[in-house]
């Protein structure tokens, strides 16, 4: 890789000023969400722009992971959520009736915080994808899942035993492997729920590098417990506590000169 | 920080708990040991009568009055075309019902309404399905006593304990894994079928495994369903009259010669044999695909 | 290294899919029809309930017209033989299916249950993978061949421990009955325990737990309502149980609690009637209705008092 | 080719036989009804297809009772009974628009058993069956019934309440009367034979065939109904002398099958020429030949 | 907390220094570690010594994890697993047919890659280990709970949910309920794979200072994807890769003066 990740990121904010402000890919506007009686995201107004890194940050149990699912309709999944409020996903409300979810999830793919590789192959796993949506042809299907498995940086590590399960895999590979899977049907919008907390640095970097790489034709939107890899990754930061958002901004703006003591207090380590 | 636990205590515990690990593993094997007792002294009480009466020619032969002469071909192709109905029948239904339940009904009143009433049919004797399938199929829809009457009937009844199997199957498949298919924009129905479906396959096999061994061996229905005992030709199709193995069995053992008694073991021998290639078959199946998540 | 437009080829998957998509109408019917579909066969099951009750109601009313039900409740005796002096007490069928079954369960459930922590917690792979098809192998028995098993095998053998053992019994039957029944509840059981996620057995044994208290403390209560239902298939399955009965426990309807004397249970009696001499349209014949729907209350009852206990167990992982 | 099946024929009217192979017939034919009849129409409906290929004969044994209930259903076309059919079963069968004709086609001799050891019991008669037999509220012992025989207590093995066998015994002998309560019941007529055998003190009593095939594990006891002791064998029973306890097995056919169901009509006549020999072969004794001869007159009438 | 973790660091080498060297708790001997015929572990002597915090570092599927599993026996748990070699614990070889596995997983206590509570109440979860040890004691245990739930950093986030069910935690909470659970039968030495990988920054300072904390009393062997963690709170550190020990000495050394270029590359992210 002859690009460090820093210059990487230089040359394309000096583009983004050329070009001038992004479409938005994503706009909250006044979300709220419940857990039966737990009111777990507060009045959350949030404007996520096209081929930049959005990262979301903040203590365990401040509403992370929930709020990055509800963009995909995941939180659906969980008896008992009620929203109120909208997300616009390209000018559409996900919340309309006449969305389908399905529709939605091609369009935005998801990374998960725990690897969830399905009890398949290697291949089948990558090719899962695809092939739900109506792709079949062999020789295509072979393209993607090497692409995909390159893209993920794992595709050395597993080349010679593609059709072996997936779950002789480490964790790491795992995760890798989660990614991958997600890649193979080129989705809009990738939603990564800490993705390289079970990643060893090398991995984790290769995914970063990967991310940098990706916003190119992707946006991305982070959860990370990292704030390190907020720093270095991601152009715009959000921070979260208790369900509601503190500060969300420039990455550069947020870490260096934060408007809110909160914010401040927990990037520089103080509170907990 | 003072110490709560005692680790001298600790360490000399540890004889008693390890004497009692050793104790119950003894006897968790015996308990698992003694079934297979039971099966090898039972196992050795039929083959030792049925040996000598047991070749081709039983298994080519029609029931006969003379002993030498009788053989169970009617029957064994009866249980065949029994299990023709009921497999297909009571997996579709049972999975299908399984599936309804675990991914797709919501919690309200009518979906506790038909899972209260899986759970009950689980329990209704299967004699009093026999008495259902009497009414129903053999007289209410005028089948007669066909493959199909006794197959629906039997399906029925197995119904239930592959629904609660295949549920029990289903829950164990992760929800990550649901919600890794539904990250990829795949809608429910391709998330059942493609992921948990295989997923939750070993769990099915197992349940089914037990119910159609049950079916396949299921006497008292079919007794009350009327099924005849001396047929001395094969179904040609599903509503033609037939009788199975059980059911010739029964009879040969009620019959005065000593040598009917014989010829009911191999009867034994043979309705357990078609048990076997069944249930390995299926855990062929499940061995394939077991694994723990 | 990644995903560039140079090393992509001339295909984008992205416009693959939205390609498909157009021409996949069909997804969405099946994805439409499926749960109708599904819905359906859960119907089923309220069918046969129905049709279950219709066909028991329908001649159990024709049996308490002529029998008081306060007799068929109260009385003690069950003697249908006599038209004119006949009396209809079903509590001697009930205690017969109640001795059997208590006896077979106290055979099944402690040696069933034994045997899945065995071959969940204990048992190597390759040891579960041999013995539990070979367990199954005693659950597909026919009834019957157990009914002659009780009959001339177990029956004598316990006549040496108990020498006033009649022929017929309620031990024999029952103890042959709660062996066919094994397998059931291990099977069952043991699916439930596998089911524990390994992480949370290594958690245990990370603490230095035994293998018996990780059994014991962690997975059972941990798989507790597929065990219950194990037990509740199992139960119901011993009462609704006809052959071994029917064969090895006699025809003798009496109201005692005598393990060691000829009974008969429910199900026995419908055999013996649907078999036999009984004309259509006689008492006795509509009696087999009444029992029936007397054995149906009762594992109704039954299955609903378990399946509250199961709810009240149940965990989540 | 409708003569293929000639040489296999047995029996003593292969003449007969010759002409009618002639004509091959197709079709069912549906029986069901007493267990104890059973065997006879095994080996009647074996020997049958072995004839007529084209013919399927099913046999069912729901018992004398549940085979009537079918019968008049219109279910079956034959009804095998170990007893004659009751009046509720005619009055069905008259709702149901069935009717039918009863043809006896063997006897049965309900054979008394005792243990192989008890050397005390040389005959019953009747009133001692009766007395033995019958609940009184008493522990029986054999002293009870005739001095002399030990101070033991009597073990009693009886056919179910529900079988023809049990039936016919209470009409004869118990005439009514409540059955011993500790008798052990049992449908399985087998199960009897082996729980005689077991005990010493056991007496039992069962169809002929089962005393047959186990005369070397059991004691039959002559019964004297009025003209001395009398045992069972194929003659007394045969000759009437053995009294009250033979008893004629009978099959009811539905006439209407019998006119419309060339088949029906065939077997109904192969029965009744070949009854006695196949009653024989499995445990029975066979009618005078005169009563099957004017059986099959009656037959030919309603044709 | 009113030292920082460095100055922490600095006193204590000053009193290793002043008591010269500590006693080994785990000596390795040449152990091999095969999974059917891959083979994980490769000829690994490692000495670890009591009342320090050990690191290992390495990329994912270099047999971290598998090393550690091995230090309290629990990799027999994967079957096919043949191992060669010694592993002393405390003078005697773990490897022993007389060796109670369970006395020494009582004495070496371990944490979890991922979050694996006991589908229980938070309360049961930490009083098991105590409760199979034979404490009924309420009061003790009462305690007991107490002081390993505060020693996770976790008692606010719980102390008014004690019975309820420990799924209803979020993933850093679960974990740090782990940690509670494993301090609940204060063990001799605490095996940790990878424990802050699920918690976010302000809990993984938390767990870090406890480390620190603990090794008062306990031996610490931590498995780390981390390097930043590695450097500030182990005291030594071992470097493996593709299942060898490339490097194993004193923390400081190894990340400011790596002696093989492996390590060196590693270090600074530039393999991989
Ligand atoms: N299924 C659920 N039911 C009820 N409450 C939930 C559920 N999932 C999460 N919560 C609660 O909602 C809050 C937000 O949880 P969430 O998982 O979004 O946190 P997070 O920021 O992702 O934390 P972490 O960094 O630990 O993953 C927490 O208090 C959690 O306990
Ligand atoms: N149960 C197993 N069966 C077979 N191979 C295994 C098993 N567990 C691990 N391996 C293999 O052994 C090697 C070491 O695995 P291990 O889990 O120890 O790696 P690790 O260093 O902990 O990685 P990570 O940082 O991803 O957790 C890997 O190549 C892995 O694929
Ligand atoms: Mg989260
Ligand atoms: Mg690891
Ligand atoms: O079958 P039965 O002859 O006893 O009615």
């Amino acid at each position: 890789m002859e690009l460090t990740v820093t210059k990487e990121r230089t040359e394309r904010k000096k583009m983004n000023e050329v070009k001038g402000e992004k479409a938005v890919v994503y706009r909250t506007k006044n979300l709220n969400l419940w857990y039966g009686e737990h009111h777990a995201l507060k009045n959350i107004d949030l404007d996520i722009y096209e081929n930049e890194v959005t990262a979301i940050i903040g203590p365990s149990g401040c509403g992370k992971s929930t709020y990055i699912k509800t963009l995909n309709r995941m939180i659906e999944l969980v008896p008992n959520v009620r929203t109120s409020g909208e997300i616009m996903y390209r000018g559409r409300n996900i919340f309309d009736k006449s969305y389908r979810v399905e529709e939605l999830r091609t369009q935005v793919g998801m990374v998960f915080q725990k690897p969830n590789p399905f009890p398949k192959s290697i291949y089948d796993n990558i090719a899962y994808g695809p092939r739900i949506h109506g792709i079949r042809d062999k020789k295509i299907l072979d393209e993607i899942v090497e692409r995909s498995l390159r893209g993920a940086a794992i595709w050395d590590e597993v080349k010679d035993r593609l059709h072996e399960n997936a779950y002789g895999l480490s964790g790491g590979q795992q995760q890798r492997l989660c990614i991958a899977r997600c890649l193979a049907i080129e989705p809009d919008v990738i939603l990564m729920d800490e993705p390289t907390s079970a990643l060893d640095p090398i991995s984790t970097l290769k995914v970063e590098e990967l991310v940098q790489e990706l916003k190119k034709n992707y946006s991305i939107i982070i959860v990370t417990h990292n704030m390190q890899q907020a720093a270095r990754i991601s152009d715009k930061t959000a921070f979260f506590l208790n369900g509601e958002v503190i500060e969300y901004t420039d990455t550069d703006k947020l870490f260096s000169n934060p408007s809110d003591k909160r914010t401040e207090d927990y990037i520089t380590g103080r509170f907990g | 920080m003072k110490k709560l636990i005692d680790q001298e205590k600790v360490i000399k515990n540890m004889t008693g708990r390890l004497v009692k690990n050793n104790f119950f593993k003894f006897l968790f094997f015996l308990a698992t040991v003694f079934g297979l007792i039971v099966l090898v002294v039972l196992l050795y009480r039929i083959f030792t009568q049925a040996i000598g009466w047991l070749d081709m020619d039983f298994l080519q032969n029609f029931a006969s009055r003379r002993p030498e002469e009788a053989g169970i071909k009617a029957a064994l192709i009866g249980s065949l075309w029994l299990m023709v109905i009921v497999a297909p029948l009571s997996l579709i239904l049972g999975v299908g019902t399984a599936i309804y339940l675990e991914e797709y009904a919501k919690k309200n009143r009518f979906t506790d309404f038909i899972q209260t009433n899986i759970s009950n049919l689980a329990g209704v004797p299967s004699i009093v399905f026999g008495l259902l399938g009497l009414t129903v199929f053999v007289r209410g829809m005028g089948l007669e006593r066909s493959v199909i009457s006794a197959g629906l009937t039997m399906s029925l009844l197995v119904l239930p304990v592959i629904v609660v199997a295949a549920q029990e199957a289903i829950r164990a498949v992760p929800n990550q894994l649901r919600e890794a298919s539904y990250g990829m924009g795949a809608t429910k129905w391709q998330t059942i079928y493609r992921i948990v479906l295989p997923a939750a396959i070993p769990g099915i096999l197992t349940g089914s495994i037990l119910a159609l061994s049950r079916a396949i061996g299921e006497t008292a229905p079919l007794v009350v369903i009327g099924i005849p005992t001396f047929i001395a030709y094969l179904p040609k199709s599903i509503f033609d009259t037939f009788t199975v193995m059980p059911m010739q069995i029964y009879n040969w053992t009620g019959r005065p010669q000593e040598e009917f008694q014989h010829v009911a073991a191999a009867g034994i021998v043979v309705l357990l044999f078609v048990l076997i290639v069944m249930n390995s078959i299926a855990v062929f199946i499940r061995n394939k695909f077991q694994k723990r998540f | 290294m990644a995903v560039t437009k140079q090393d992509s080829p001339t295909y984008s998957v992205r416009e693959m899919i939205k390609e498909k998509k157009a021409k996949q109408s069909g997804l969405m019917f099946v994805e439409k029809l499926m749960p109708k579909l599904l819905l359906l066969t859960a119907v089923i099951s309220i069918l046969t309930t129905l049709g279950i009750l219709f066909t028991l109601l329908f001649e159990t009313f024709t049996f308490f017209s002529r029998v008081s039900i306060v007799e068929f409740l109260t009385e003690k005796e069950w003697l249908p033989w006599n038209e004119e002096s006949g009396s209809f007490g079903v509590a001697p069928l009930v205690t017969g299916t109640l001795l059997t079954t208590g006896i077979a369960m106290v055979v099944a459930i402690p040696i069933g249950l034994a045997s899945a922590i065995y071959l969940s917690e204990y048992a190597s792979d390759k040891t579960r993978r041999i013995i539990k098809p070979i367990l199954e192998v005693l659950a597909g028995i026919p009834t019957i061949v157990y009914g002659f098993f009780a009959l001339t095998f177990v029956t004598p053998l316990l006549k040496q421990i108990i020498p006033d053992l009649g022929i017929f019994n309620a031990l024999s039957p029952g103890i042959v009955m709660g062996i066919m029944i094994i397998p059931m509840v291990a099977s069952l059981s043991e699916d439930a325990m596998s089911s524990v996620p390994n992480a949370i057995r290594e958690g245990a044994l990370g603490l230095g737990s035994t293998k018996l208290e990780v059994a014991l403390k962690v997975v059972l209560p941990a798989s507790a309502s597929g065990i219950i239902a194990s037990f509740v298939l199992a139960i119901s399955r011993a009462v609704g149980e006809t052959m071994i009965v029917a064969v090895a426990g006699g025809s003798s309807p009496v109201l005692s609690f005598d393990v060691t004397q000829s009974i008969q249970t429910m199900t026995a009696y419908i055999v013996q009637v649907t078999t036999g001499d009984a004309g259509y349209g006689t008492t006795i014949y509509y009696s087999i209705y009444a029992v029936g729907m007397t054995l149906f209350v009762f594992t109704l009852a039954m299955n609903l008092l378990a399946q509250y206990i199961s709810r009240r167990f149940r965990e989540e992982y | 080719t409708a003569c293929g099946n000639d040489a296999e024929n047995t029996g003593s009217n292969e003449n007969k036989e010759k002409n009618q192979a002639a004509e091959q017939l197709e079709g069912e034919v549906k029986m069901d009804g007493s267990s104890t009849v059973f065997p006879i129409m095994e080996a009647a409906a074996e020997e049958y297809m072995a004839q007529q290929p084209g013919v399927k004969v099913s046999v069912g044994q729901s018992g004398t009772g549940g085979g009537f209930e079918k019968f008049t259903k219109g279910e079956t076309d034959f009804s095998n009974a170990s007893r004659p059919i009751k009046d509720e079963e005619k009055q069905a069968a008259t709702s149901g628009g069935i009717e039918f004709q009863e043809f006896q086609i063997a006897y049965d001799g309900l054979s008394v058993v005792v243990n192989k050891e008890n050397d005390w019991v040389d005959h019953l008669t009747v009133e001692e069956l009766k007395k033995m037999w019958t609940e009184d509220g008493k522990v029986k012992k054999w002293s009870d019934i005739r001095p002399g025989w030990p101070d033991e207590e009597i073990k009693f093995f009886s056919p179910g309440h529900d079988s023809g066998t049990f039936d016919y015994f209470d009409e004869v002998i118990l005439d009514g009367a409540e059955l011993v309560k500790n008798a052990q019941l049992s449908e399985d007529d087998n199960v009897l034979v082996q729980g005689v055998a077991g005990d010493k003190n056991a007496i039992g009593y069962f169809g002929y065939a089962y005393y047959l095939e186990n005369k070397d594990k059991l004691k039959v006891v002559p019964i004297d109904g009025g003209k001395g002791p009398v045992e069972p064998t194929n003659e007394t029973i045969q000759s009437g002398e053995y009294t009250p306890l033979s008893r004629p097995l009978f099959t009811y056919v539905n006439t209407k099958a019998l006119k419309e169901k060339a088949q029906v009509y065939d077997f109904a006549k192969f029965i009744l020429e070949n009854a006695g020999d196949f009653a024989e072969e499995v445990g029975y004794v066979r009618l005078p030949q005169e009563k099957y001869d004017e059986q099959l007159k009656t037959l030919e009438g309603l044709k």
